[in-house]
């Protein structure tokens, strides 16, 4: 037979006065995305009276589901924030967390089957992502302003996938795809695997660029855009990355990239804290917030964007 | 499955080889061999080193697939391609390269793919009874539940042979069943082939040994270089007249004169009090000139003794000196530069890299004085590759053949050119003879006189008693990591036996 | 002949002490067992025995099988691709035929993928660690062709009973958890006990001597393919049932963990030696390692540090010590 | 005598034969690059064989690494680990002494770190599978202590001489490319005509053998895992250089990449067998795939299952038609 479902929900809610512990569950360590996401967490963390811990999953999905488990064993945490490595195999231990009167953050990535909904997934979580779906979107509407400016005829797009296996990263290659389609203009020549590495990204754009010495528009990660960017040298193509790191920033504000997709990690980590710790200690909180709101010119980070908000990133890759 | 402790003896069939060829590459190694073997015959096949002896016999096993040429059975042509369609025709190899599963017990090496079971769950009681019976028919001793990579090889020798007893072969294919083995196996297994032939097996059987075949086979074929060149009633011939046939020329076989020790002659070796974990408490002298044979049974520690000396085997207490300076503990590298040398009694496991040319063989343990600045001097290293086999006698081996594709024989002329390409002022051998013919093997025997005679100290250590007796100024008989005994060159085989077993 | 007798004569003593040496392993798990006991309040509760097996399962049933492959003298690098691959089958085959049928074709799809990657390294010949990488790469591809790269869930209304494998069952553990002492405890009389077990000995020990002695080594490696197949998808669908749903990129990587486990269980990787329950302890001490971190409440930076360490003490004290060295 | 003789004089016809079987696996190669001339404008043209070495150069100093490893009878799956940890420690050095400093130091680090990786190795008799697998969880997690798990790059004035590998040099090919090229010649030459490399074939061909013929087996081990690290660190420099950065993460897993390329080539995995020029061979095959893919416009969703395949195919290919089978 099944488990009977803990209907009770959170079993204890913490009084304001009590110091909590927050985990954050990133990626992992090594990962400059991760840590920036957790220096918001760490300030959103001292200015609530909490502390802060980072759970290294070294981006192996299974080892992430083993430390919630253990993290339910152990109590050490009040509250769980958490960037899945994986988007389905962390719902049961996460089901789990909530049980045991964990409050649970799902951030960045989507939790569940369901990419096109920032609705939590996870019953009893609260849900600040990044949508695949609308990422892809906006980097689709980047392609479309980048060829506004490329006074062709045809203007020749190259996307950069993640990887073909990950349902998540074909969601988004979808919705990129979707959104060029809408421009008779736009003509995409190639959606390859680009990665997350510079060199995955360098190796993807010297192919893609010698198949189509012509191509005008280069969409993809911002580390397989960044390798990709290094291997043109000096050239007129237009590139979007998807990151906001320092370099990707000072690319777009110096010149060199046309835009990026901005992800504040550090504003994403602190409200994903403190709605965490709001609802660890009994108040009421949104439960589903689009990450996109919360970055500057709604993610669309074009020079323009940038520059009016001076913005700054916070971390690197 | 339940195994059939004794198949109908009577329906071991004639065999008939036709037309039988064989080619590797360019090489042809047998070439349309035709002959019949009757029910319950032991049949002798014999020759040189490399003329095909072992090809033959695999054909017949079905360890590799003649090119030309058919198999038949009373008449009837069978299709041998897989070692499996030769089991099922009742033929079992012992093949000369032993085939035993290092990490299996004897007892599961014996019955080896054909365990005692119910429905396939093991039914290793059965076979522990059966394995007790053909210890008792062969009078073998083995610990059942021995893991067989950890036996002496003489001791694997005998599981092979145990394991074509179990399957109730009805035709027995020999490959040197005996080349291991030492004198009282050698017997005991001697009479296990003749009983099982007065029962009706056939029996086919490849051997260096002269005596040994004459005394035993019906009937001998000779081949050379890969031909059939005749068959023969054994009763008819003498080792002079099989030599003969084999070689196709005169040679004299006997072990040469040793020349007696000069008694000025200075001490080389001195073996102190040295002890391992098989070896007790062992001490002796060897001078320059002289010969120290270490007799014994398989397992009494004499392998041990050397690889000792030689820093292989971890000692525990004694040490060894060379000329008066002592040896560090546990150093091959010191042994040998030194200038000792040890040509091992397993030429698989211990001696060769079966994966490399036989030139890269040869050269590997010399390297240093073949090399500048780290680079093989290919040419150098070539020369006296080239001269070194020569002196040994070594054949078949084109540009670039690998040590594996050699014969037995030819491998272990390998062995020995390894460690004579720099003449050494101490030799170590283990059965120093070990599948090489009647020709060559004279030829190993002068050559370890030869040393002698220019000033090198030697030891050897062999299964075979007139090897060592006639080899040896002085014997030194081992016993269970001891010795036990020692006799002067003039000893008799029988003396020299008893102190083996004794107590 | 008085040698061999004294060997037989010293048994009893003898014996023993093999068997310890034997073991050596086991102190390692239970050492770092007691270490954490000791440390934590938490470590030896049943609930964190649960959540052990439970994160053991997947990783318990891959090595389960590896041992029968790395035994018989292969690796099956395919295996969690098939995992995968049979995973999605199962899921598809649940939207049309219900969840039994699901389970039920997602063994058969691992069971045939098994076969298939066996024959094609038996027919190749070509060594089982590129050849069954290629095939994995193959069969992520096949993954990803079947689903178009999306993810694949039974229908709503099937997700209960769809997730029948994480359900508490066995002395509370999840069912899971069960089926994969099960399949360790079933594998391991196979190779223990049966012919078929000898003969994966024999022809990872020494294929030659295997095949000499009529040993059909090609159908050996196929079968143990196709256990191995069996296995993923066992795991596949115990994934699947956590998570709800099945996925091109699943388990990516783990078929390494398992490898992994069984070596530090002291299973040569050579061939021809080892046995099942090695393949436990050496999952046991990944998972206990990391559960222990995790309740330790150490800061993970270190982790990785002292994780590799703790391998590296539990197999070179294995080998050191306890076991006794062939060459 | 008579048949040496007669050896040495039959030698044209049997070592042209000879050599044909030994080259199987280039024709694989051949007929790969020949398909994607017919079939795409781009593929031979000097822009893209120039791509194509810069593509290959890192895999290719690992494989070139791994090929020695490999044919002495060990893995280094810490090789990249190393590279990271080197990499790391290179930008550091970059950053307070300079870039020639900060690249002699990166390969001083990882010769040394490969040194204590063979000294742990053969030091724990631990089977080197597992052995460097072990460490490599050790150095990754050394990256992220020294690292803080951030990035590290080098103080923005010196950036444009610390990516002097991504500069075109001899023939365009990019600097990094040609020290890939440089460093599989000198190690197939210490390979094929040392005494080292005599050494590094007889250790891995039969350890026992080797040991009583004088060989400091462990010496060879320890020497081959150094220069393994020092080839991590040089890869480990080329991707620095390139990306203007090092951090903990990089090149996760390319290390299997680079044993199957050597695979691949035709060095045996078992040891005592292979050469330099393999490791090349195989190198190029995974990346003239991964290249004509792109280039012939094809979906991308087959590209695994096609990928997949055409790995098994050159493999067997090598296999059943030309390399000489030894049992
Ligand atoms: N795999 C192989 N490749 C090439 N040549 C081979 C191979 N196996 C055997 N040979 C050659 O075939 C010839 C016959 O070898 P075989 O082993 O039958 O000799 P043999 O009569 O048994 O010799 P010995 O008395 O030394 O055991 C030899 O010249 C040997 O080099
Ligand atoms: N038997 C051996 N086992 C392992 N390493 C060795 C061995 N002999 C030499 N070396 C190493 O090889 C390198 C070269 O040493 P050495 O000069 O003694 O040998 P060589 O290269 O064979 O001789 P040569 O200088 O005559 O070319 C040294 O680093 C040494 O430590
Ligand atoms: O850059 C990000 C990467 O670090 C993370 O792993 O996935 C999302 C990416 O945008
Ligand atoms: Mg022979
Ligand atoms: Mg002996």
């Amino acid at each position: 037979t099944p488990p009977t479902q803990d209907a009770a929900g959170p079993a204890s809610t913490a009084d304001a006065g009590k110091p909590l512990n927050v985990g954050f569950f990133g990626f992992a360590k090594s990962n400059g995305f991760a840590q920036g996401t957790f220096l918001g967490v760490q300030q959103a963390a001292k200015a609530n009276n909490a502390s802060a811990t980072f759970v290294d999953p070294n981006f192996n999905a299974q080892t992430q589901v083993q430390q919630i488990q253990d993290a339910v064993t152990s109590k050490q945490f009040e509250v769980i924030v958490i960037q899945a490595n994986d988007n389905q195999a962390l719902i049961a231990p996460l089901q789990q967390a909530v049980q045991a009167g964990i409050t649970v953050v799902v951030e960045f990535s989507v939790i569940g089957p369901k990419f096109d909904t920032i609705q939590p997934q996870v019953p009893g979580a609260i849900s600040i992502v990044d949508l695949p779906t609308s990422n892809g979107k906006m980097l689709g509407q980047m392609g479309k302003d980048a060829c506004a400016k490329v006074s062709k005829d045809t203007c020749k797009v190259a996307y950069l996938e993640g990887f073909k296996s990950l349902p998540l990263d074909n969601a988004r290659t979808e919705a990129v795809k979707a959104e060029l389609a809408t421009d008779p203009k736009i003509k995409l020549v190639a959606s390859v695997e680009g990665g997350y590495t510079q060199d995955s990204g360098r190796q993807a754009f010297q192919n893609v660029s010698q198949a189509n010495p012509d191509v005008d528009v280069v969409i993809g990660a911002s580390q397989a855009i960044t390798g990709a960017a290094a291997a043109a040298g000096n050239s007129n193509i237009k590139f979007i990355g998807n990151g906001a790191s320092t370099s990707n920033v000072e690319a777009v504000r110096s010149g060199k990239w046309f835009s990026i997709y901005v992800s504040d990690v550090v504003a994403n980590g602190a409200k994903a804290t403190e709605l965490g710790l709001a609802k660890a200690r009994g108040q009421q909180v949104e439960t589903a917030v689009d990450e996109a709101s919360l970055a500057p010119n709604k993610a669309k980070g074009t020079k323009e964007a940038l520059d009016a908000v001076n913005y700054v990133s916070k971390y690197s890759d | 499955m339940d195994t059939p402790e004794r198949v109908n003896r009577s329906t071991a069939p004639e065999i008939t080889v036709s037309g039988i060829g064989k080619r590797y590459g360019a090489s042809t190694v047998l070439r349309d061999i035709t002959l019949s073997v009757a029910p319950g015959e032991i049949h002798g096949i014999m020759g040189e080193n490399g003329a095909g002896k072992s090809t033959l016999l695999k054909i017949l096993g079905g360890a590799i697939a003649a090119d030309f040429g058919v198999v038949k059975l009373d008449d009837r042509e069978v299709k041998i391609a897989e070692p499996r369609d030769a089991i099922a025709q009742g033929i079992s190899l012992i093949s000369q390269e032993l085939a035993l599963v290092p990490g299996l017990s004897v007892l599961e090496n014996v019955f080896l793919g054909r365990w005692a079971n119910t429905g396939s769950l093991l039914r290793s009681r059965r076979d522990a009874d059966h394995l007790e019976r053909l210890l008792a028919e062969t009078g073998f001793e083995l610990d059942p539940r021995a893991m067989a990579g950890d036996l002496p090889i003489g001791q694997q020798q005998q599981v092979e042979i145990l394991k074509a007893l179990a399957r109730g072969a009805k035709v027995l294919c020999m490959d040197e069943p005996t080349a291991v083995l030492n004198e009282a196996e050698k017997a005991k297994l001697l009479k296990v082939i003749r009983s099982l032939a007065r029962l009706g097996t056939t029996v086919i059987l490849v051997s260096h040994y002269l005596e040994e075949v004459l005394g035993l086979v019906d009937r001998v074929t000779i081949l050379r270089d890969g031909q059939h060149i005749t068959t023969e009633d054994a009763s008819g011939h003498t080792p002079e007249s099989l030599v003969g046939l084999m070689v196709g020329r005169e040679v004299d076989f006997l072990i040469p004169e040793v020349r007696p020790v000069p008694p000025e002659a200075k001490t080389v070796v001195q073996v102190a009090g040295l002890s391992s974990s098989k070896v007790k408490d062992v001490s002796f002298t060897v001078r320059q000139g002289e010969i120290l044979g270490i007799a014994g049974l398989v397992g009494s520690g004499r392998s041990e003794t050397l690889l000792a000396m030689f820093g292989a085997d971890r000692t525990t207490s004694g040490y060894v000196q060379i000329n008066g300076r002592r040896l560090r503990a546990n150093s091959i590298r010191e042994a040998i530069k030194a200038g000792m040398a040890l040509v091992p009694e397993s030429r698989k496991e211990q001696g060769l890299v079966m994966c490399r040319p036989v030139d890269e063989n040869i050269a590997l343990s010399t390297l240093s004085g073949r090399s500048l600045g780290g680079f093989v001097r290919v040419a150098r290293e070539k020369a006296a590759v080239s001269e070194i086999s020569h002196s040994v006698d070594l054949r078949g081996a084109r540009r670039g053949s690998l040590i594996a594709d050699l014969s037995g024989g030819n491998q272990q002329k390998a062995l020995f050119a390894k460690w004579l390409l720099n003449p050494p002022a101490v030799l170590l051998v283990d059965e120093p003879t070990r599948g090489v013919d009647i020709a060559a093997k004279a030829r190993i025997h002068g050559m370890i006189a030869d040393l002698a005679a220019k000033g090198t100290a030697v030891v050897v250590v062999s299964s075979e008693l007139e090897e060592v007796i006639g080899l040896s100024h002085r014997i030194h008989v081992m016993r269970q990591g001891r010795i036990v005994a020692e006799f002067d060159r003039n000893a008799s085989r029988d003396e020299v036996m008893a102190s083996a077993f004794l107590k | 002949m008085t040698t061999v007798t004294a060997a037989v004569s010293e048994p009893a003593e003898k014996k023993f002490k093999l068997n310890v040496r034997d073991f050596g392993i086991v102190f390692g798990l239970i050492a770092i067992m007691l270490l954490l006991t000791l440390n934590t309040g938490t470590f030896l509760t049943g609930r964190n025995f649960i959540n052990l097996f439970d994160q053991a399962a997947i990783v318990g049933l891959l090595a389960a099988a590896a041992t029968l492959c790395i035994v018989s003298g292969v690796f099956d690098l395919s295996s969690t691709a098939n995992l995968a691959v049979s995973a999605i089958a199962g899921v598809m085959i649940t939207q049309h035929l219900g969840v039994i049928a699901g389970f039920v074709g997602a063994l058969l799809v691992g069971a045939a993928l098994g076969t298939v990657t066996g024959l094609i390294v038996v027919s190749t010949k070509v060594n089982s660690f590129i050849g069954t990488l290629a095939v994995s790469i193959i069969y992520r591809g096949l993954a990803i062709v079947i689903t178009g790269g999306a993810i694949v869930a039974p229908l709503p209304e099937q997700l209960a009973a769809f997730q029948t494998w994480t359900w508490p069952s066995l002395f509370g553990l999840t069912a899971g958890s069960v089926l994969m002492v099960a399949m360790t405890i079933v594998l391991g009389i196979v190779l223990w006990r049966t012919t078929f077990g000898r003969r994966i000995y024999a022809v990872g020990g020494n294929k030659e001597a295997a095949r000499l002695s009529g040993i059909r080594t090609g159908s050996i490696h196929v079968a143990v393919f196709a256990i191995s197949g069996l296995c993923s998808a066992m795991a596949g669908m115990i994934l699947a049932s956590r998570a709800g749903s099945a996925q091109p990129a699943m388990a990516i990587g783990i078929e390494l963990t398992a490898i992994a486990a069984v070596v530090i269980g002291g299973t040569s990787i050579l061939g021809g030696h080892g046995a099942m329950w090695r393949a436990f302890v050496g999952v046991m001490i990944l998972t206990v390692i990391g559960n222990g971190f995790n309740l330790l409440h150490w800061d993970t930076t270190y982790q990785q540090v002292v994780t590799g360490v703790l391998i590296l003490l539990a197999v070179a004290a294995d080998g050191l010590f306890f076991r006794k060295r062939t060459g």
